[in-house]
């Protein structure tokens, strides 16, 4: 059994995501955040020529590691790119489809894919806990070929109903939903991974499929984790656990402030062959009983 | 002549229900010709007579870029000091700079893109002191560039279909060439722009280096521009390379010299962030001693060159500025 | 969820009745999905390759500046020299490149802003072969915005009322947001386009210095992008000031090596025109020699290197490059 | 009697429109031409700060004196700028209220200050003849606050009919004209500029007007090389005559390959206080008997 045995549930979604990377791919990130981090850790272990842009109209740069402190504030974070423009004319390169993949955090997703990064509650007006706001999200999910969202497996998080759509997945799901709304042909979400299960989504239905699942859980798991029911791939892929040479690269130069790659503790034990949660009752979601079986039959 | 396709129309399939501060380009226009200047004029003045004269209650302010990178923080912190009310900001990828005015009591409405969201903004918002309208941080860009354009809207590809569009002053029509759905949203022209930038000259022909958000955009949408600048340079300067200036001298109110303009944040190549002020402030906003942190660093001092000297200090100053030691591209 | 304004429309005033290249922003995606490069590849090659590989007859194509400044005149003598058929040219402040491509037999359509006209435009509109579009070097300018922006139309606040506005693809519509009448004009994406760079690295990364039409929003509103640039640089140099970067190479298809691209116009900084090549031109149009010139200056050269060594001469190389003594600005 | 007596048409057109340039005033012009030379010319002789912007996205340059030969063509001639940017940059600067004054060149006009830039004729497909086009004379015309016109006073240019509408002044003349068509408000042709007459506009009726003459010529003469009859001031002023001072400004300085001045010879001659023209059989638009003795009244 290869793979690291303890790891946070945000490094093991930048790791998965980080996976997805295709080489000489041109990528849109927002300034910072885990899905930065997800392409930096590819560039860095797997794919070196992809290239990415940032909303601040900072076009393929060459970030040094180890990264900065505080990115976001990191002149150096925008070091060795090839243009410094704005982001209006980012967001252009995107509407013109030069822009494969954005790559993207989110609060809430529903079925479809459409995302939340705006506000928890009923009233716009009185949020129970207000977010950041959509930030460059929107325009990302709409004007890039695919779409690749980042978030937590929990039952809060993957909704029936958003409390506030901030930006655009499949929408209601209906075919030409996205053109009839006004959004380029041939868009919308890919990818939503999390620290333990990854999903797509269905060419016909345009509902959320998942597809590889963490070797330490069980789909009984994942669906008990999410308000909504998504589809289940018929050959469901197994999630190889982050590596420690990921892990490594990740914590001592994508991220070594840690601040960023913080998240709940994800501690595995195995025993002849068995591999579980060894904080199994810290787990998210609904409890499940069939949790270790359903690992130990997939582990074996 | 009689029109061709008299009866002709464009199907409006959707529009949002939102406020929005209303596009009047002629209005725009008037005031240009009014108010500002075509001849090269000395506009340098203190950040107090900048704030005072061109910043009034109610104003709808935009800024570029935030107080974490080469924004207008010394400016801000003015508009505090003075207790301006009522201000609508554009938020436009902004930083706490929103806290910061939220938290001195300066605003009552946001258009959102994106901005840091703690405390201070949600109690505001709970209490209905405080109204946020949901745009994006790239429709707030694009609304700045239609404003300076010089139109009243302009079509884009996003926003429809969402919650953000439904409560906005977008609207989704059947785009007359190509018979597609498309956008379109309303120009804004702010009352005044913030924008700091690396140089400028006394007349208000200003370098800014490094990626931006939109300040071309936005001073040129903008009825009133504030600059801020790290350094002043001189006209001549100015002329001996006409390739490096971003914003050309008319479009500019007011000039105001501010090392460190941008403190706590970092202007690229000169000085890094004061990562120390960022957890103050934090720390601030958590345990809600917001009122203790704007007396510290605004209200207690007159100005911000007396903040620099008596709460942050010289040999900070110099620490800030040698550890920035990545300069290529800006300065080199 | 149904729309809250169903059945609202936007009263089209009046509409042109000019044909125009229509817009189709998906398929401008699609086409740069699926033919051009997201990663860094080596692009350089000669005139004859671009040429031959990305004009192809009948292509619209849109160039930046003019054969007078900073034209990319050596790419449209290939394009004579390979006897590319029907083109459809954007002519926004054009000069005599118009004249040449139309001698030369190469243009079946020009959209003008503003051009160059003798007796060669004159004599081909009259004998039928060559068909103008009427629109302006703004129009020109903005309707490749558009096309650079990818959306499939912008309004702008001028041409109606004009006979261009009667003969064009301008729509004048009642402004949803002020009530107000405004014009739209449609996008453009053309196929290919050409552009003359100051400095260039092999993946398409380009500079250019000086003030220009519109060089930006050509390419990146073209599908194809033929770079020809005065000087080769490294990524390095490239990386080292991202600010200098006028267009990132993922726009660009084609790299050219072409020192004096532009002769016998000026590349400002570098070598001034040469006004005797013009004043040969000229009387060979006022005499009806164009054939003479065209086989002097293309047809009897194998390439641009060729005709500069045996047209041209390093002499007068050197000399114009000696006596263009204004640089400030651009290299100094 | 002061003033030159030797002058081309060009050179007078050229001096009178610099005489109404503004200290402190922005103008916007083609590259090039009459306009920008008239402009120059009083740079250098009587408002050191008017400023100017170029079509090509030049703003406010200091071109040095004497000017480069070929300007249009020439890098001098965008020279210690305050700022380089391009076309559409320059025009949303006009378009935003920015541009005090566009000075523009035309090939006819009629009434309402509507000009021609494009082709004589009556087929647009098969013109008689055919101008470069409209260049940015449409935007400059629509957007800045006001519009001077410069051309040459004949019959064949001061028409009752444009062949082509290439750029606005007030269309039909109607109230509301231009913003039904989309323009800003409050902006239009201001005054048109000729070797020997100048015209300004009706406020009410939008009517072209004559409001100056050369003191060697006549109103009836102005009006006999019209095609449509113009308004006339009822306190008609006089064109004092292009000084030596500007003559050798002009031609020393401005346009010293003398390219763009050439045109008609005006030779003048002055016997007991009256002026007359030497070669008044050679003055352009309908003979006109009354030309001496009406310039010897005027004279006198």
């Amino acid at each position: 059994m290869s793979g690291a045995l303890a790891f946070t549930s945000t490094e093991a979604a930048i790791v998965y995501a980080s996976r997805m990377m295709e080489e000489d791919r041109l990528y849109f990130v927002a300034i910072g955040g885990p899905p930065l981090l997800a392409i930096l850790l590819s560039k860095h272990l797997r794919t070196p020529n992809i290239a990415y842009v940032v909303e601040d109209g900072t076009i393929a740069p060459e970030m040094p590691i180890p990264t900065p402190p505080f990115m976001i504030g990191a002149g150096l974070a925008s070091s060795r790119a090839v243009a410094w423009t704005d982001m209006n004319t980012v967001d252009f390169h995107a509407g013109l489809g030069h822009l494969d993949y954005g790559l993207l955090a989110a609060v809430q997703v529903d079925a479809y894919g459409n995302f939340n990064s705006s506000f928890l509650g009923d009233d716009y007006d009185r949020p129970e806990r207000r977010f950041g706001g959509p930030g460059g999200a929107t325009e990302i999910a709409a004007l890039c070929w695919r779409t690749i969202l980042m978030t937590r497996l929990e039952r809060r998080k993957f909704v029936s109903q958003l409390d506030f759509m901030s930006s655009p997945g499949f929408l209601d799901g209906t075919p030409g939903a996205r053109e009839r709304a006004g959004m380029p042909a041939e868009t919308g979400p890919y990818r939503v991974v999390t620290e333990r299960a990854v999903f797509g989504f269905d060419d016909e239905t345009r509902r959320m499929k998942l597809i590889a699942i963490a070797p330490w859980t069980s789909v009984a798991e994942v669906l008990g984790a999410m308000e909504f029911t998504p589809l289940v791939a018929a050959d469901l892929a197994r999630l190889d656990l982050p590596t420690e040479e990921e892990l490594a690269m990740l914590r001592a130069n994508i991220d070594p402030t840690g601040r960023t790659i913080s998240g709940e503790w994800i501690s595995l034990e195995e025993t002849g062959g068995r591999l579980r949660r060894a904080d199994a009752g810290r787990a998210a979601g609904v409890p499940d009983p069939h949790t270790a079986r359903a690992a130990r039959r997939r582990a074996t | 002549m009689a029109p061709a396709n008299r009866g002709k129309s464009i199907a409006i399939i959707d529009e949002g229900v939102g406020p929005y501060k209303a596009p009047d380009p002629d209005a725009m226009r008037r005031f240009v010709r009014d108010h500002k200047d075509r001849r090269l004029r000395d506009k340098r003045m203190t950040e107090r007579d900048a704030i005072s004269r061109f910043v009034s209650d109610g104003a709808y302010v935009s800024y570029d870029t935030n107080v974490w990178r080469r924004g207008p923080s010394s400016l801000m912190r003015e508009i505090i000091r003075q207790r301006k009310r009522d201000l609508w900001l554009a938020a436009k990828f902004s930083a706490h700079d929103a806290t910061l005015l939220t938290a001195g009591g300066c605003v009552s409405k946001i258009d959102v893109g994106w901005m840091e969201v703690g405390r201070v903004i949600t109690e505001a918002m709970q209490a209905g002191r405080l109204q946020m309208y949901e745009w994006t941080n790239g429709a707030l860009a694009y609304r700045h560039l239609a404003g300076a354009l010089g139109v009243p809207f302009l079509p884009l590809r996003y926003l429809g279909g969402t919650s953000v569009f439904r409560n906005s002053g977008a609207k989704l029509i059947e785009d007359p060439y190509t018979g597609q759905a498309v956008c379109l949203v309303p120009a804004v022209n702010p009352d005044v722009a913030l924008i700091h930038v690396n140089q400028c000259d006394m007349h208000g022909n200003a370098r800014i280096f490094g990626p931006g958000l939109a300040p071309v955009e936005t001073a040129m949408a903008s009825k009133r521009v504030i600059i801020s600048t790290e350094e002043m340079i001189s006209t001549d300067e100015i002329r001996k390379h006409p390739g490096a200036t971003t914003l050309p001298y008319y479009l500019v109110d007011a000039v105001v010299h501010a090392p460190f303009g941008c403190y706590p944040g970092t202007v690229p190549g000169l000085y890094r962030a004061d990562l120390q002020h960022l957890m103050e402030f934090g720390a601030a906003q958590l345990q809600g001693t917001m009122d203790g942190y704007l007396e510290k660093w605004v209200f207690s001092v007159a100005s911000h060159t007396e903040m620099l000297e008596r709460r942050v200090g010289l040999d900070k100053l110099n620490l800030l500025r040698a550890e920035e030691t990545h300069t290529e591209g800006y300065y080199t």
